[in-house]
C-alpha cells in the first residue's frame, strides 16, 4: 500500500475527525429537548481510530459495528441526515426509524449496520468477510468491537472461525477501559492484554494509543496488508476514552467511577481532536485559515442536517408490516 | 392492615434483596450493573457495601456463563440471584437456562435455587432488542418458575417468595413500574407464587392481566365502571406455575374473558389460558374469549411508530366495550376526559436515555 | 401425477439440497456433521464432493457464533443452509437467531435467506436434552418462518420453498421421519410456506397434526374408520405462517377440533390455533376444541419412564372417542389387533446409539 | 502436597484404569443386546488422566463431565452398580432412569453431574469452584472437557470468569484430536494449542502425554498445587485417544476419518492400560500374582454389577412428576 500520512491524509482524518465532534456535540447539546427520544450513545474521545481507518478502505470494504457507532458510521461515509433523521425517528432515518441510533447503517458506503447487543454483531461482521473471501473481491470486513464486546463467547468462536477460514476480517477493538460503570477490573484478568489474548486465539494482532492518529495510521497500514495478502484476520487493539457518559449527553465522571487522574489525562492532554489539529496547526501554520473554514462548513452541514431531521415526518406505520421480506 | 408507606417498586425490590441476604448469609447477587452507581435502576443500590465484595458483585458480559456459574452454585446450596437488564440480553442464556438450570432438579434430584431478574425495556425508543416481551418462553419450559409483578407491594412479597424458592425463577420486572409507587410494609412477608390476585371484582367480564398490564388494566377499569361495567379483574402474579383455579372460578361467574399479555400475539400466554377456558369452561362462556396482545411485530424505536404499538388502557377499553356490545359515543366521550400523556414514557418523571 | 419413487425423508432432503446448490452457484451448506461419514443421518452425503470445501464444510462447535455468521452472509446475498444435529443445541444461538436474523430484515430492509435445519431427537434414551420440541419458541418470533414436514415428498418441496425464501426458516425435522418411506419425484418442485395439506377428508372432527405427528394420525384415523368416524385431517406442515384459512374451513364443517402438538402442554401452539378456533368459529363448535401435546416434563432416557410418555395413534383414537363419546369397548377391541413395536423406536430397523 | 509415585500409587492408578477399561468393554459387548437403550460414549483408550488424578483428590473435591463421563464417575468413586442401572434405564440408576449414560452423578464422592450438551457442564463447575471458596474450603473443582468443547464461547467466558475471581478450578482437557468425526484442522487454528490458548485467556495452564501415567502424575501434582496455594484456576491438556467410535460400542477406523498411522500408534502402542500394565509387572514381577488376583476381583464386581443392572426393575412413572423442587 503506497498510503503515507502526508499533510493531505492528515488533513483528511482531522476532517472527519472535527465532522464526528461537532456532530456528536450538537447532539448532546440539543438531547434535552427530548425530540431524540432513543438510547444514544455518543463516541466523543473515540473519533481517531475510524477517521485513520477511513484513508485505508473504500465502501467496498463493508464495516459492522454495536450500540456505540456514530462515529464508525460517519467516518465510514455514512449518510448525516439520515443518521440524525434515524435518531430523531423520522422517515428519512437509515432505519426509517425502527432502529434509532444504535441501529445505524448505510448500504452506499459499505456501513452495513449496528446492533444493540454487545458481541452480536462480531459473528455478522465474520460472515460478511467470508462472503467476500468467497466472492474472490480483494475486501476487507471492519468489525467495531469495545473491550466489553471481547467477554462475550460469540467473539472468541468468531475469531476462532475466521482464523480456520482466512477470512479478510479486521478487527477493531476500542478499549476504553469501561464497559458502562465497570472498569476492566471486575470483568477481565490483570495485565491481560486484549490483542495478546487474541493472539493466544491464533489470531495476528498488535495494540497501540487509539488516540494518537500518526501511531493508528502505522499500525492499520501494516494490519491492512496483512489481510490483503489473503492470510486471514488481524485484530487490533486501541487504548482510547470515552469523554461523556456512557449513554445519553452528559460527563458523569462526578460519579467518581473512574479515576480522576486517568479522566484528566485522556480527556484534558490526549484528546485526539486537538491532538492532530495542533499538529496540523503548528507544522503548517498556513493551513489555519484552511481549517477555520472547513470547520465553517462542517458546522453548517451539520447544521442544517439537523434542522432537516427535526422537520421530517416521522415514518408511516405501514411499514412495520414489512417482516417478512417478499 | 398494610400501613401508609409509600416506596417505588424499585426500593421495595432493593429491600426484599436485602432481606434475603440478611436471612441467607450465604446468598449472593451478582450480574452487569449490580454495584455500579445506578444499582440497575436503583433495585441494587448499597447491597455490596453492606453485604460485601463476596456476595455482591458485578461481572463480565458473559451471560450465559453467569448462568451456569449459578447452577453450580445451587448445586453446592448457594443461593443466587442475577440481575439483567434487559431481558432481550439474556437471550444469551438459554442453552444454561433450559438445558441446566431448568432440568437439573428434574434430571438430578437436586434443588437450583436461583432468581433471574429480568428487566424489560420499554418505550423511549428502545427499538427491537431492548423491550422483547419474551415470558411465553419461559412458560413454556418445564421446571422454571414464571413471575411478573405489577406493583412495589407484590413485587417485594414475590421476589422474596422466588429468592426463597428452590427452583429456578424467572423474575420478570418492567422498566415501567420502577418508578411506581405502592404502600409497603417495612418488614419482611411472602407472596405465593402460583396463586393470583383479584384486583377488583365484578359480574359483567373477566379481565386477566399481569405485570404493567395491569396498571392499565386497573385505569380501564375506572372508566368502564362509569359505563356501568364491573369488572373481574385478576393479576396472575405468577404465569407459571398458573393459578386456574380462581381463572376459572370467575369465568364461571362472568361468562366472558379477556387476557391482557404483553407478549407477541402468535403463541402467546393468553392463548394458553383461552384454550384452558374453552377446554374447561366450555359451557359457561356467553362469547367467545378474547386476547390483547403486542402485535407479532419487534418493537420500533420511533416515537411515530410506537404511537399505537402498546396495549394502553384505551384499547382495553374499546375491546371490553366491543365484546359486551356498548355504546360507542358513550365510550368515546368518556375516554376524551382523559389527558394525554406521551405515549413513550409512563409518566412525565420519567427520563431517557438508558 | 406423482411417479412410484420410493426415497427416504433423509434422501429427500438430500436430493434438495442438491437442487438448491446447483440453481444457486453461491450458496453454502454447512454445520457440525456435515462433511462426515455419516452426513447427518444421510441427508447431506455426498455434498462436499459434488460442490467443494469452499461450499459445503464442517464447522467448530460454535452454535451462536456460525448462526451470526450466515447473517452476515445473507447481508451480501450468499444463502445458507445450516444444519444441526438436534434441535437442543441450537439454544446456544438464541441470541443470533432472535436478535440478528430474525430482525435483520424488519430493522435494515435487507432479506436473510437462512434455513436452519433442527432434528428433534426421540425415543432410544435421548433423555432431557436430546429431544427437546421447542417449535413454538420460533413461532413466537416475528420474521421466523417455521416449517415441520410430516414426510419424505413435503420434505423435498419444502426445503426447496426454504432455501429460496428470502426470510431466515426454522426447519425441523423429526429424527423418526428420516427413515420415512413416501414417493418422491426427481424433479425439482415447491411446497408453498404458510400452507397447510389435507391429508384425509371427513365430517365428525378436524384433527390437526404437524411432523412425525401427522404419521400417528394416519395411523389412528385408519382405526377410527373402522368405528365409522371420518376424520378431516389436516397437516400443518408450517406453523408459522399458520394456514388459519384451511383450518377455519374445516372447523366450520365438523364443529369438533382436535389439535396434536409434539411440544409441551402449556405455551403450545396447539393452545394458538384452539384460541383462533373459539375466537372465530365459536358458533360452529359443538363441544369444546382439545389438544393432545407432549407432558411439562422433559422426557426421560429411560425405556421404562417413556412408555406412556409420547402421542401414539391409540392416544389419539381415545382422545377422538372421548370427544365424540364412542363406545369404549369397541374401541378397545380394534385396538387389541394392532401388533405391539417398542415404543422408543420408529421401526424394527432403527437402531441407536446416536 | 507428599504424593510420590510409589507403587502402592501406581498400583492404585492401574486397578482404576483396568476397572473403566473392563466396564466399558463389557458395556460394549453387551450393547448388542439393545438393552442399554441410550446413547453411549465409551472411554476405553482415556482411562489414565481421571485413574491418575484421583490420587490427589478425595470426595469433597467436585467433579462435572460431560458426554463421555464414564471413566471420570468411576475413577471419582462412582458406584458402580448405580451407573450400570442408570445406562440400562433402571429405578437404581444414578438418575432414577431419567438421564441415562450422558447423566451421571454420585453425590456421595463429589461427582456432581454430565450434561450432553458440548461445554454446557464448563461453567457449573466452575460455580461449584466459586462456592468451594466463599465456603473458605480447600478443595477444588475439576472439570472435565474435551478438544471439542472449548470450541464453544461458554468455555471462553467461564476460564475468564475462573480467573478473574481466582477460582479453585483444575481444568482437564482430554484432546483426542476428535469431535465425533471432525478433526481439529476444520476446527481450530493450525498449530495453536490448546493450552497456550488458555494461557493467552490468562490461566496457568500445561501439557503432557494423557496416556502416560508418569507425566500425567508430574503435571496434576504441580497443577494441584497451584490451585490450593490460592492463585486460581489451572488448565491441563492431555493428548489421548477414543479406540472405538464416537458414539457406540463398535470400533470404526474403517471409516477412514483418522489417519490410519495415528491410529495405529496410539491405539497398539499407546494404550494407556498396557503401559502401566507393563511398567508394573516388568519392575515388580512379584505383583504378576496380585495383579491377576485382583483382575478376577475386579471381573467379578463388574459382572454382578451388570447382573444386578439387567435385573433391576424400571424406575415407576410417578417420578416424573417431581417437576419442581419443593
Ligand atoms: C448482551 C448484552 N449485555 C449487556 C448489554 C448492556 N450494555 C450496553 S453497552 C454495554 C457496554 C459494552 O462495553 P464495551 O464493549 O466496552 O463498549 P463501550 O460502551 O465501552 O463503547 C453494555 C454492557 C447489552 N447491550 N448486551
Ligand atoms: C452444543 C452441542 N453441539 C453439538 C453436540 C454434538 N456432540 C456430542 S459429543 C460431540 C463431540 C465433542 O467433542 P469433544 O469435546 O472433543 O469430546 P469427545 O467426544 O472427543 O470426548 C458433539 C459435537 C452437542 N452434544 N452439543
Ligand atoms: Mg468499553
Ligand atoms: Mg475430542
Amino acid at each position: 500500500m503506497k498510503i503515507n500520512l502526508s499533510l493531505k491524509n492528515k488533513i483528511k482524518i482531522w476532517k472527519i475527525i472535527y465532522k464526528i465532534r461537532r456532530t456528536e456535540e450538537i447532539i448532546a447539546l440539543n438531547y434535552y429537548k427530548e425530540k431524540m427520544r432513543c438510547p444514544t450513545h455518543l463516541s466523543i474521545g473515540q473519533e481517531a481510530v475510524p477517521a485513520t481507518l477511513s484513508l485505508f478502505i473504500n465502501r467496498k470494504d463493508q464495516a459492522i459495528s454495536g450500540h456505540r457507532g456514530h462515529a464508525h458510521y460517519l467516518a465510514k461515509g455514512g449518510n448525516l441526515k439520515k443518521m440524525l433523521c434515524e435518531i430523531h425517528g423520522k422517515a428519512n432515518g437509515c432505519s426509517e426509524g425502527k432502529g434509532g441510533s444504535m441501529h445505524l447503517k448505510d448500504d452506499k458506503v459499505g456501513f452495513v449496520g449496528t446492533t444493540a447487543i454487545v458481541g452480536n454483531s462480531i459473528p455478522i461482521g465474520v460472515g460478511l468477510g467470508l462472503s467476500i473471501k468467497l466472492k474472490k473481491k480483494k475486501n476487507l470486513a471492519i468489525i467495531y468491537l469495545g473491550d466489553g464486546a471481547i467477554e462475550e463467547g460469540v467473539f472468541y468462536e468468531s475469531l476462532n472461525f475466521a482464523i480456520i477460514k482466512k477470512i479478510p476480517v479486521l478487527f477493531i477493538c476500542e478499549n476504553n477501559f469501561y464497559s458502562v460503570y465497570s472498569s476492566l477490573k471486575v470483568r477481565q484478568p490483570k495485565n491481560r492484554k486484549i490483542y495478546k489474548l487474541s493472539q493466544g486465539i491464533g489470531c495476528k494482532s498488535d495494540f497501540t494509543d487509539g488516540n494518537d492518529y500518526a501511531k493508528i495510521f502505522k499500525k492499520i497500514k501494516k494490519a491492512v496488508e496483512y489481510i490483503k495478502s489473503g492470510k486471514g484476520p488481524f485484530f487490533l487493539e486501541f487504548a482510547t476514552y470515552r469523554h461523556r457518559e456512557h449513554c445519553g449527553p452528559n460527563f458523569d465522571d462526578n460519579l467518581n467511577y473512574r479515576p480522576k487522574k486517568l479522566s484528566y489525562n485522556w480527556i484534558k492532554k490526549k484528546d485526539p481532536l486537538t491532538k492532530i489539529e495542533k499538529n496540523i496547526v503548528n507544522k503548517y501554520p498556513k493551513k489555519i485559515k484552511y481549517l477555520e473554514s472547513e470547520k465553517i462548513k462542517i458546522n453548517n452541514e451539520i447544521s442544517s442536517a439537523f434542522k432537516f431531521a427535526e422537520i421530517s415526518p416521522y415514518p408511516k406505520t405501514n411499514i412495520l408490516k414489512k417482516i417478512y421480506a417478499k | 392492615m398494610q400501613n401508609k408507606r409509600p416506596i417505588t417498586m424499585a426500593e421495595s425490590i432493593n429491600e426484599a434483596i436485602q432481606i434475603a441476604m440478611k436471612k441467607d448469609k450465604s446468598m449472593l447477587c451478582y450480574g452487569l450493573g449490580t454495584t455500579d452507581p445506578k444499582g440497575i435502576f436503583g433495585t441494587t443500590i448499597g447491597l455490596e457495601k453492606k453485604y460485601g465484595k463476596d456476595r455482591v458483585f458485578d461481572v463480565p458480559a458473559s451471560e450465559n456463563a453467569l448462568t451456569g456459574v449459578s447452577v453450580g452454585l445451587g448445586i453446592n446450596g448457594i443461593r443466587s440471584i442475577v440481575s439483567h437488564q434487559r431481558l432481550d440480553f439474556f437471550l444469551l442464556a438459554m442453552d444454561q437456562l433450559v438445558n441446566s438450570a431448568a432440568k437439573w432438579f428434574f434430571t438430578y434430584n437436586k434443588a437450583i435455587p436461583i432468581t433471574i431478574r429480568l428487566i424489560v425495556g420499554r418505550g423511549w425508543g428502545q427499538g427491537p432488542t431492548h423491550a422483547q416481551n419474551l415470558h411465553s418462553w419461559f412458560a413454556h419450559i418445564p421446571g422454571l418458575k414464571v413471575v411478573m409483578p405489577s406493583n412495589a407491594y407484590d413485587a417485594k412479597g414475590l421476589l422474596l417468595s422466588s429468592i426463597f424458592d428452590p427452583n429456578p425463577v424467572i423474575f420478570i420486572e418492567n422498566r415501567w413500574l420502577h418508578q411506581s409507587i405502592s404502600n409497603v410494609p417495612k418488614k419482611q412477608y411472602f407472596i405465593n407464587l402460583g396463586k393470583s390476585k383479584k384486583k377488583l371484582s365484578g359480574k359483567k367480564i373477566t379481565i386477566i392481566s399481569s405485570s404493567y398490564l395491569t396498571a392499565e388494566a386497573i385505569n380501564a377499569c375506572k372508566y368502564l365502571k362509569k359505563l356501568n361495567i364491573d369488572v373481574d379483574l385478576i393479576d396472575l402474579r405468577t404465569i407459571a406455575p398458573l393459578d386456574w383455579s380462581n381463572i376459572k372460578k370467575s369465568i364461571k361467574k362472568t361468562g366472558s374473558l379477556l387476557v391482557l399479555d404483553s407478549g407477541h400475539f402468535s403463541g402467546s400466554i393468553a392463548s394458553e389460558i383461552i384454550y384452558k377456558a374453552t377446554n374447561e369452561c366450555f359451557e359457561f362462556l356467553k362469547k367467545p374469549p378474547s386476547k390483547l396482545c403486542q402485535p407479532d411485530i419487534p418493537e420500533p424505536s420511533s416515537f411515530g411508530l410506537t404511537k399505537k404499538f402498546y396495549i394502553t388502557y384505551k384499547e382495553i377499553i374499546g375491546k371490553v366495550c366491543k365484546m359486551l356490545n356498548c355504546d360507542k359515543e358513550l365510550i368515546k366521550a368518556e375516554l376524551n376526559y382523559k389527558k394525554e400523556f406521551l405515549h413513550d414514557i409512563p409518566n412525565s418523571n420519567f427520563k431517557g436515555p438508558f
